[in-house]
């Protein structure tokens, strides 16, 4: 295992602490309870974001905190699920009096944990929503799985649901727009490399020189089918066929279109894959109202890509493009 | 009959375990999962061994509520609130016993392993813990019936976990992170079904 | 080798063509000189700035086109300076009348193709000026050798230098702060892994799985010396250390902070170190006036870091804070 | 003598030479630069060996001045302003002369390594292509001063290139990207000096 780090059971604290010494004006960090919270939290009437899940997915969620998308995030250990007290000492830190958002990824640790989290705080009176997302294609949703796992969309949503709390929306508005973003949303991940957990020490997964794995999760999960690497033409394809298939997205219609990198994928790929994935998508007759090409929702190092599409309306839009202030996202006035 | 002492080496004897094997556990994690189920447990196992050293406990009952807030907050994961859940659910009715007999400890078995059904949906079969932790008390259950003692009723349910848990090996995985897997799931033993054999193995070792 | 490509000879230009469609309000692409050039330029009265090298470092320069920092980049192919003729159309495309800048880093092979594409512009009636980076304190400066090779300070100087550019400071003047910035800042960096350069389709150097090259550079080169890998605040201070010498900075003084990935370390890991070189400033006595900890200047899928170090003065902090919109920076209004 | 189509079988020889060892090109600037100068020379030159089907040519000084634009154009790096200049430079001495023998090409050839020199400042012993092309050009002369014809002066020049070539493998870097290496290029035939060689060699086979 080849990585910059001290012992490996320190390596969540020790980047949240990195990341507190890099923003200082714009985050504060709980290092007991390893959250990442906006320096101006709570802020008062205003509906606050809480996210969270297993560490190694940077910049998803720490790097969204900020005006205009999370109030706060939650750090798990890596790719482990944040517990209920960190889940709770957030939601308590930025309850500005207007509730809590929930947003949480469709796995069963994360569920359960922002579950038991989210009846604590119920219990002190705090008024709580949950929204899981849900929208990796790669695998069935069905009565005997834990469902889609939630991944790229859950950037999209944060974004989009975040300018709405901003603006004012209240706690049933962001909650049923943040329903909607994920209704909405369908994503698809390949991966060239598997990735490695710093406490495990080595490789989740072996692949071949030649191979590649087709419906990858962000957490180095197996995906549909292990195949032999092939051009970005024909990975495009792979990836924005089951998700178009999925969504239904007709002629004319228009998405929000994210290329997003696992990490370890130069972005002279990731621009070169989002080429092919807009090429596909004017075949299809699809319009791409915005776009996103980067490293947003990563598995530590792995290499390769996901492709989220999301029937976009034009509430959406707007909100897309409302001012953001995060380390990840940022931009308007 | 178990006191309090017994009931915290059976904690420490269970850490140790976990500890010892954690790196299989979280090889057959890597295998169908993350690869955290090991330092997961033992992240929350080794809190749990502290705890007598750093607190007084007046009671068996206090004493499992505080092992099962402690997997909560140390865990994470599915299983830091399914186990976290089974101690909290066993303490329920062994409150205010100060000492613990098979016919007690039954109870508190049962209410623990529905604890783990009532969050985590699981079903025989759907290769989890509770595949393990269910045989475990359908065997406790009728040893203790034909009126076994706690020990032997333990060691009856250690062997009936370790048969489930490598019953596991060939199932399709249908809940937690496995179930991604689908049919490549199988050929794998499932990791929580593992480390819950452990936990009933290290019972049996230390509640007599 | 493992990529996200077509044809290895395509990938420059189809990279392009995915950049261009990602930021079409922002951005216009020329396939045929493989440029990016804002999409407002030329502008009129404005010093425009011209930057480029070889591509496998993105987001720098392609990802720094924008309002506040370039006017236009030329991409070599990967890791191979672009030609005259690539140089001398931007030159062109951009200069609105007061003049253009050439930022080049210190390689033979671009030194000497903007040498030949600034004497072509010259004759052509475009005033030019050539600024050339050398802050990397891996590579002995001697008599005897190429010099210093241009590294992360080159990603410093593009924004504060643009910044003065759009607030409309002369040729003169930008090339003189340029200068300034360039000799005020240091950088050294480290690899884990070797990047594969698509077209030779196999790693540039080999490493032990106990190894890190110390000193390398941007394109694999490689460094000082080969060393058993270290733990994360061992390896920041072996690249502090010798920064802080070269720069000789004193207790007191002021720097702008710049922890680089290089391409494939997570920003989990960059955080981490950007904590352990903050410690080492706070030891040292040196303040930190701005920070930025992220991939900017990459080597495909290197994994390891960099560290700049920029003695800053209160001029180079307000133009690093003035506005800038570009697909890599993007802050203010 | 040698005529225009001599001339332009000497860039499409030399181009298939290059393209036939790009692959070891690379390897080398693998092992001292940044593995690219196979595929920057190749690139170069398969464009030149383009020229003579896209363009009817009136001189030879035309055509080489040609190549050398295109190889400014198309290689970038270090060796595209490099071999760029050597082909513009060669072309002056050339200029109007329909045949061209041993005396006028070594004038030629003169100019053309002036050209490297001044573009690159590199001295003898730097590590670069000047070390094969410099004992080249020194044969090149000698050979020619003591009256062989072309063909055979070339046939000298590309020996001396070659052992100036394998010499470079125990130099100290100076100039280049691998001067960053020092006392690490010790050891590696310089790329530049390999392709250089090849380009002497493909003269001497068809500059006759
Ligand atoms: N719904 C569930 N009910 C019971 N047990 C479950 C459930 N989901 C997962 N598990 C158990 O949890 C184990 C995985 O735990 P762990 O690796 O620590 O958590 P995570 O899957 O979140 O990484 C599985 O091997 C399985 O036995
Ligand atoms: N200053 C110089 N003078 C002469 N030749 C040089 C000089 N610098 C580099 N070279 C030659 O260029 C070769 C490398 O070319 P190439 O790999 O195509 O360019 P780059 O180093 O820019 O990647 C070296 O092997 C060396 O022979
Ligand atoms: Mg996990
Ligand atoms: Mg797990
Ligand atoms: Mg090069
Ligand atoms: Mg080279």
């Amino acid at each position: 295992m080849k990585k910059l780090l001290n012992d490996p059971a320190d390596v969540v604290v020790e980047a949240l602490a990195g990341m507190a010494a890099a923003h200082p004006d714009h985050l504060r960090v709980d290092l007991d309870h390893k959250l990442v919270l906006r320096a101006d939290a709570p802020v008062s009437g205003k509906v606050a974001l809480v996210s969270g899940g297993g560490s190694g997915h940077e910049p998803l969620h720490g790097g969204f905190v900020g005006r205009g998308m999370l109030d706060a995030a939650c750090a798990g250990e890596v790719f482990t699920s944040p517990v209920p007290d960190q889940i709770l000492a957030a939601t308590t830190a930025v309850d500005g009096g207007a509730g809590v958002l929930h947003i949480v990824k469709n796995y069963t640790g994360d569920v359960m944990n922002f579950e038991m989290a989210a009846e604590l705080a119920g219990e002190s009176g705090i008024q709580v929503e949950a929204v899981v997302t849900d929208d990796d294609v790669a695998v069935q949703d069905s009565l005997y799985t834990a469902g889609r796992r939630g991944v790229g969309v859950t950037v999209l949503l944060e974004k989009i649901v975040g300018a709405a709390a901003e603006e004012g929306q209240d706690l049933a508005a962001c909650a049923e727009l943040a329903r909607r973003v994920n209704a909405g949303g369908r994503s698809m991940g390949i991966a060239l490399t598997s990735c490695t957990v710093p406490a495990a020490g080595k490789p989740t997964f072996e692949l071949a020189e030649d191979e590649m794995e087709i419906g990858i999760g962000i957490h180095g999960e197996p995906g549909r089918s292990t195949e032999k690497l092939a051009p970005a033409q024909e990975v495009a394809a792979r990836l924005v066929e089951p998700v178009l298939a999925d969504l239904s997205v007709e002629r004319g219609e228009s998405v929000i279109a994210f290329v997003n990198g696992m990490g370890g994928t130069p972005l002279l790929e990731l621009y070169l894959m989002y080429g092919e994935v807009k090429r596909l998508l004017d075949e299809a007759g699809v319009t791409v109202a915005r776009s996103l090409v980067g490293n947003y929702i990563t598995s530590l190092e792995m290499a390769g890509c996901s492709v989220t599409l999301l029937r976009a309306d034009e509430e959406m839009v707007r909100l897309w493009d409302a001012p953001v202030d995060t380390p990840g996202l940022r931009w308007g006035g | 009959m178990a006191d309090l002492t017994a009931f915290q080496s059976w904690i420490t004897t269970c850490a140790t375990a976990i500890a010892d094997r954690a790196d299989d556990l979280t090889e057959l994690d890597r295998a169908i999962g993350d690869a955290d189920h090991g330092s997961n447990m033992k992240r929350g196992m080794s809190a749990c061994a502290q705890l007598a050293e750093q607190e007084d406990f007046s009671s068996i009952d206090a004493y499992l509520k505080k092992v099962g807030m402690t997997l909560v907050s140390t865990v994470g994961g599915a299983s830091g609130p399914l186990y976290g859940t089974f101690f909290l659910r066993l303490a329920g009715p062994l409150a205010a016993s100060e000492q613990v007999g098979a016919h007690e400890f039954g109870q508190a078995l049962r209410a623990g392993v529905e604890g783990i059904v009532a969050r985590g949906k699981a079903e025989l079969g759907d290769k989890t813990m509770y595949d393990a932790l269910s045989p475990a008390l359908d065997a406790f259950e009728e040893a203790a019936g034909a009126g076994s003692d706690l020990a032997d009723a333990l060691q009856a349910a250690a062997r009936a976990a370790a048969e489930g848990r490598d019953a596991t090996e060939p199932m399709v995985a249908r809940k937690g992170r496995a179930s991604y897997l689908g049919e490549r799931s199988v050929g794998h033993q499932d990791p929580g079904a593992t480390s819950a054999t452990l936990l009933v193995e290290a019972a049996a070792q230390t509640l007599t």
